[in-house]
């Protein structure tokens, strides 16, 4: 009757217990990557799944990334459900000629009869003070891509609920998980089930301005939501979830009840996700603006590995503030 | 370019009784005195990391000093360097100003990268080190260049590649073991065999474990050697790396050792057997060398103890100075993302 | 489960369904719905945590009795 | 740079005849242009002054490029009649006079060809104009080469947002005579409205939130948020101050009408006290969810008051999610919503209102139950009070209250009997429906009480 109760967890817990679900109801299902078993995981998340399931769908891989994500790519075609990890995004890298010209490419090249239901996790983003090699937000550069479908779950209920969803669809999928996420507690119901892929999400609704942002960048969004409160400025914050395809009609219809965005994203800024949404609402809700969109960004250069200069290259929530008061005026 | 100290004084024993030592056992006490360098240096970063005072990720390189230490014999001033990610104890036998190197521990504008690359991103033009690197295997490519622009040039330089074992399995490793002796490059490959890539065993891995096969299957001359030993791998290298220098081409070698800590600062350690471990450490670089010292009869008594406070005080000298240095001002936050213009 | 026991339970689950409430200070015959502002679902919330904690089966018919300290005291303790 | 031969892409420019300042006369030779072929001497189309000389001899540029700006010295009216938009102003200050129109030399080539965006891009660099502030009057709203040049002319053009330049051609206003208040004297909606002859409010339509400043918050990265600490009490007060903007508006924008009906409960109370003697504690009804219930059937069955009022016309929603006002402890309140409550059997409805009071209390109500409420029930009946006439929260169009649940004497067919009746009562929004319509609810309302056990 009532719904059940809502129990405390982490993002990192959410989703291993989603993989969980995941393995126990498909058999098709297996997890690969590096450091996925004995060690549990580079961030913890599959902490405990090589116990229960056994080195056969929790394999160890070896560090070849292109191998193993080319491998997933070759099992799902073989009618397999594989969840490839890799640990950060600038390892994808290694990968990319996989991703790009194998499991987004399959479907269309062969005519429609081979499609790639393979699901890709990978840690992204910046915010631990690792440096240029570790703390890149490149989800952008795989939004660029058709053929894939680019997930940013920002939520607990998103960090349980999308890899199910993306389990189930015929064609791969790239979940994003923000690295500074993974601690994030807070209640999630037990019961809590498969989460949508294909909207935006109004995390908060407002009447002056919308925030749009995503994954790492989606809790600044709301605490500067709530600054900007206090200054009497309601600000609607939309988390994109889906970064490829995006949400038009939630993105567009917010901002034509608002008349002014501002876009938060941790990419860089020139050729950014923010850049195509920026681009969007031009195209579409023009006139509807009230003020130029904003974009705040991660500064143009590598990640440096000091705290402050870290802090300065991230968008922060009073970058958000001032480019919101800027657009309200 | 960033500010940078003058480089210490290079490497050399200074204590005034070794003057009168026999020139194996000065050279032994150096030997010494670089790995416990390396290894207070080390323990010092656990506790600075621990104490916050420096961040990200920082992967000890405890128990594997005699690899640096004695590959680092056979290199010339003017031979280049390509490291990884656990690069402290190579940066430090190269000479790499110690000040200069917990500086950019504490991300500070006087650091050897200008406080930007912080542990895993040690660089020094200098020396010639061409730095940290990351990316399991990105350094190996680097390093077939800097050696292919060496013999167009026309130089008799060595490039030594560190990487670990983990390398192994990307396809860069072989992409350019390939090239180097197609091209018949001057490389040294020191592959770092610690027996773990992060927490996947090397047995897990690979199927053929035995490295130095794998290397001598692209047609280079390539030893295993004991990496505990620095003795072992000072003549190991000195091999190698005359062998490089005189035109033979790539030499590889594979050095067996172990980590005695975490992979990066703390680790679940659920991969391996504290047993192991134990054992290993039974074997630790140092102990083995100050036993053969002794045995030699080239160590005092009070001479260890002495050395623990040199190395200390050095130590404590370049945190106190490294606190005390600047931070780059976030207005230079995009400093060196392009080249300064030509002026 | 004694009158004390009893009423002690009553103002913890109250002190449950309504937090910001000084339930030490509640007076034994006061109404508890108006002293507390509770609205029917926080009173059914209070009745089904009550019956837990007390392991008795409560009816509708019994709600009645929990409308004051003092009776429901006397009612969970058996009166 | 004008079009000297058909087969010319580029010209360069070999020397000026003329500098800034000085007069030219339509047929002045005022530069020597050197084509792939020759020398070419370029002549004036207009009267006027040099303002400036935008290509430096020497420079090689596509055709097309601006090469100066001619001031034209024809004198032209102020408040002269209106172009196909308003012109732009001086400057930030309102009703400066018109600029005198502007033409470049090379408006020749622009006559010639369509509006080639590389060109308008490249003119715009040469002038100094940014792109993102010329209002396009070209087809489809592209920027012409004119506009640009326009934009150009004047000390600098005027920053109008789309949505002000839009809300002033609907609403007749005329930007000269608006001041503007954004950056660098931008007009933006807000100058246009208050403008405006009779000034509409200024809330833009559109579906707002309910009033609350908190909603679902994913927790901030490595610390969960525990409700009810220290920020209570600003939160208690934002949403104070949230609430009052929304009624206020509500109140300004939406005349309400009422209604009311007294509702026999009687059937309803003995069908519940039947069911919730068997069911389990977990399982037990209070009337509140039969009274949702029915609420939300009869608004599915009058579709008219279930939806918005938005762009001046009402848009009825697809399906019935329930707004329920859930007041806070120490004051507030929030109207999260019930999804599709009409497809609820009651008993669920019943879990649901649970679970909504307990997480809205919490505040952890989900971003969409504050979004989506079509249309919104107040109930004070536990409050105590006979009936409540409430104020609808906008964009919505109705707002149901039910009182408290009180015995009355109660005459059924002649005889006089002691019943429980219900006030029930309607709000609703004039413009989009009528009292009759408004009654038509409440007796659907009324009837469905009577029938418990459909609900």
């Amino acid at each position: 009757m009532t719904s059940a109760a809502a129990e405390k967890t982490t993002y990192r817990e959410a989703i291993r217990e989603a993989l969980r679900e995941a393995l126990r109801r498909d058999d098709r299902v297996f997890l690969m990557g590096e450091d996925v078993g004995r060690y549990g995981g580079c961030f913890g998340v599959s902490l405990g799944l090589l116990e229960e399931f056994g080195p056969e769908r929790i394999r160890d891989t070896p560090l070849s990334e292109s191998a193993f994500v080319g491998a997933g790519i070759g099992a799902a075609l073989g009618g397999m459900r594989p969840v490839v990890e890799i640990m950060t995004v600038n390892f994808s890298l290694l990968a990319l000629d996989q991703i790009m010209n194998n499991a987004a490419t399959l479907l269309h090249m062969s005519g429609g009869q081979f499609n790639v239901p393979l699901v890709i996790r990978m840690t992204t983003g910046a915010g631990r003070q690792v440096a240029a090699q570790h703390s890149h937000s490149l989800e952008g550069w795989y939004a660029h891509i058709p053929g894939l479908r680019i997930l940013a779950p920002a939520t607990l209920e998103d960090a349980r609920g999308m890899l199910w969803t993306a389990l189930e669809d015929p064609d791969p999928v790239l979940i994003f998980e923000h690295g500074s996420l993974y601690n994030m507690a807070g209640p999630l119901p037990a019961d809590a089930g498969p989460a949508d892929i294909r909207t935006a999400a109004i995390r908060r609704a407002g009447t002056d301005i919308t925030l749009i942002a995503y994954g790492g960048t989606l809790g600044k969004a709301v605490d500067a939501a709530d600054e900007l409160a206090n200054a009497g400025i309601s600000a609607e914050v939309v988390d994109l979830r889906t970064l490829r395809p995006l949400d038009d009609a939630t993105i567009l219809a917010s901002v034509r009840r608002t008349h002014r965005a501002v876009i938060v994203d941790e990419g860089w800024r020139s050729g950014s996700l923010a850049a195509e949404v920026s681009a969007r609402i031009m195209e579409q809700a023009f006139y509807d603006l009230d003020a130029p969109v904003q974009r705040v960004c991660s500064a143009e250069v590598p990640m440096p590995y000091p705290r402050h200069l870290e802090d300065a290259a991230l968008p922060q929530v009073a970058d958000i503030v001032t480019a919101a008061r800027q657009a309200v005026g | 370019m960033s500010p940078r100290r003058a480089p210490g004084p290079k490497a050399s024993p200074q204590e005034a009784p070794a003057q009168e030592r026999p020139p194996a056992a000065r050279h032994h006490a150096e030997l010494l005195r670089q790995m416990v360098l390396i290894r207070r240096f080390e323990e010092q970063c656990v506790e600075l990391y621990s104490a916050g005072e420096i961040h990200g990720f920082v992967h000890l390189y405890i128990g594997e000093e005699a690899v640096a230490v004695g590959v680092n014999q056979a290199l010339a001033p003017d031979d280049s360097i390509v490291s990884t990610y656990r690069e402290h104890g190579h940066a430090l036998v190269r000479g790499i100003a110690l000040d200069s190197l917990m500086a950019e521990m504490y991300g500070k504008s006087t650091g050897c990268s200008g406080g930007r690359g912080g542990s895993m991103h040690l660089f020094d033009a200098s020396t010639r080190f061409y730095g940290g690197n990351a990316i399991v295997g990105g350094g190996l490519p680097l390093a077939v260049g800097l050696a292919l622009a060496d013999r167009m040039r026309g130089d008799t330089r060595v490039t030594a590649c560190y990487f670990g074992d983990g390398a192994v399995a990307e396809g860069e490793f072989h992409e350019c073991l390939n090239l180097a002796a197609l091209w018949q490059l001057p490389v040294l490959f020191c592959c770092e065999n610690n027996l773990y890539a992060m927490g996947t065993a090397l047995a897990r891995a690979q199927v053929q474990t035995d490295l130095a096969v794998r290397a001598a299957s692209y047609g280079m001359p390539s030893w295993p050697v004991d990496g505990m030993d620095v003795l072992a791998v000072e003549q190991a290298a000195r091999h190698a790396a005359e062998a490089v220098r005189g035109g033979g081409g790539p030499h590889f070698l594979e050095l067996r050792t172990y980590r005695f800590r975490a992979h990066s600062m703390y680790d679940p350690d659920r991969y391996r057997d504290k047993a192991e471990i134990e054992q290993w450490k039974q074997r630790d670089p140092i102990d083995l060398l100050t036993a053969h010292m002794r045995d030699a009869g080239e160590l005092a008594d009070g001479d260890l103890t002495a050395l623990d406070t040199e190395v200390s005080a050095q130590l404590t000298n370049a945190i106190a100075a490294a606190r005390a240095d600047p931070l780059e001002p976030v207005e230079g936050l995009t400093r060196f993302v392009y080249s300064p213009e030509p002026s | 489960m004694t009158l004390e026991q009893a009423s002690q339970t009553i103002k913890s689950v109250l002190g449950e369904i309504a937090p910001d409430a000084d339930c030490d200070a509640l007076p034994a015959d006061a109404d508890i719905r108006d002293a507390l502002e509770l609205d029917s679902l926080d009173f059914l919330n209070f009745v089904e945590m009550l019956s837990q904690r007390s392991g008795q089966r409560i009816d509708e018919d019994d709600y009645p009795r929990l409308g004051t300290l003092a009776s429901g005291s006397e009612f969970l303790a058996g009166g | 740079m004008p079009v000297l031969g058909a087969d010319m892409d580029e010209g360069t420019l070999l020397e000026w005849l003329i500098k800034p300042g000085d007069e030219v006369h339509k047929g002045d030779v005022i530069a020597v242009v050197d084509t792939a072929k020759s020398a070419i001497e370029v002549e004036s189309f207009h009267t006027g002054i040099v303002e400036r000389l935008v290509i430096p001899a020497g420079e090689t540029v596509p055709v097309g490029t601006v090469l100066a700006v001619i001031r034209e010295s024809v004198p032209v009216a102020a408040g002269a009649a209106p172009g196909p938009r308003a012109r732009p102003a001086g400057g930030p200050a309102a009703a400066a006079p018109p600029a005198p129109p502007v033409t470049a030399v090379a408006e020749t080539a622009a006559r010639a060809a369509p509006p080639a965006t590389p060109l308008v891009r490249h003119e715009a660099a040469e002038l100094g104009v940014d792109l993102t502030l010329v209002h396009g009057t070209g087809r489809g709203g592209a920027i012409t080469r004119h506009d640009v040049e326009q934009a150009a002319a004047g000390p600098r053009r005027r920053r109008v947002s789309p949505l002000a330049r839009r809300l002033a051609a609907e609403l007749g206003v005329d930007l000269d005579a608006v001041t503007g208040t954004g950056a660098d004297g931008a007009v933006r909606a807000e100058d246009v409205r208050q403008a405006a002859p009779a000034a509409p409010p200024a809330q833009a339509t559109g579906q707002p939130a309910a009033p609350v400043p908190e909603a679902p918050r994913p927790a901030a990265p490595g610390k969960a948020r525990p409700a009810g600490t220290s920020r209570r009490p600003e939160k208690a007060a934002a949403m104070r101050q949230a609430i009052a903007r929304l009624m206020a508006r509500s109140k300004r924008e939406i005349p309400h009408y009422y209604v009311s009906n007294t509702v026999d409960m009687g059937p309803a109370l003995d069908w519940l006290r039947e069911r919730n003697r068997s069911a389990e504690m977990s399982a037990r009804m209070v009337p509140a969810a039969l009274l949702l219930k029915a609420a939300a059937l009869a608004a599915r069955e009058v579709p008219e008051l279930n939806g918005y009022w938005t762009e001046e016309h009402f848009v009825p929603a697809p399906g019935v999610h329930l707004g329920v006002a859930v007041s806070m402890r120490g004051g507030g309140l929030i109207t999260p919503a019930i999804h599709d409550a009409a497809d609820l059997p009651a008993a669920e409805l019943m879990g649901r209102l649970r679970d909504l009071v307990n997480r809205a209390r919490a505040g952890r109500v989900r971003g969409s139950e504050l979004t989506d409420a079509t249309i919104t029930v107040t109930n004070l009946g536990d409050q105590g009070v006979e009936s409540v006439t409430g104020v609808i929260y906008p964009p919505q169009v109705a707002l149901v209250g039910f009182g408290k649940i009180t015995e009355r004497p109660w005459a059924v067919r002649g005889l006089l009997g002691v019943r429980p009746v219900i006030a029930t009562t309607l709000a609703a929004d004039h413009r989009a429906t009528d009292g009759y319509t408004g009654a038509r609810f409440l007796n659907v309302l009324a009837d469905l009480l009577q029938r418990p056990e459909e609900l």
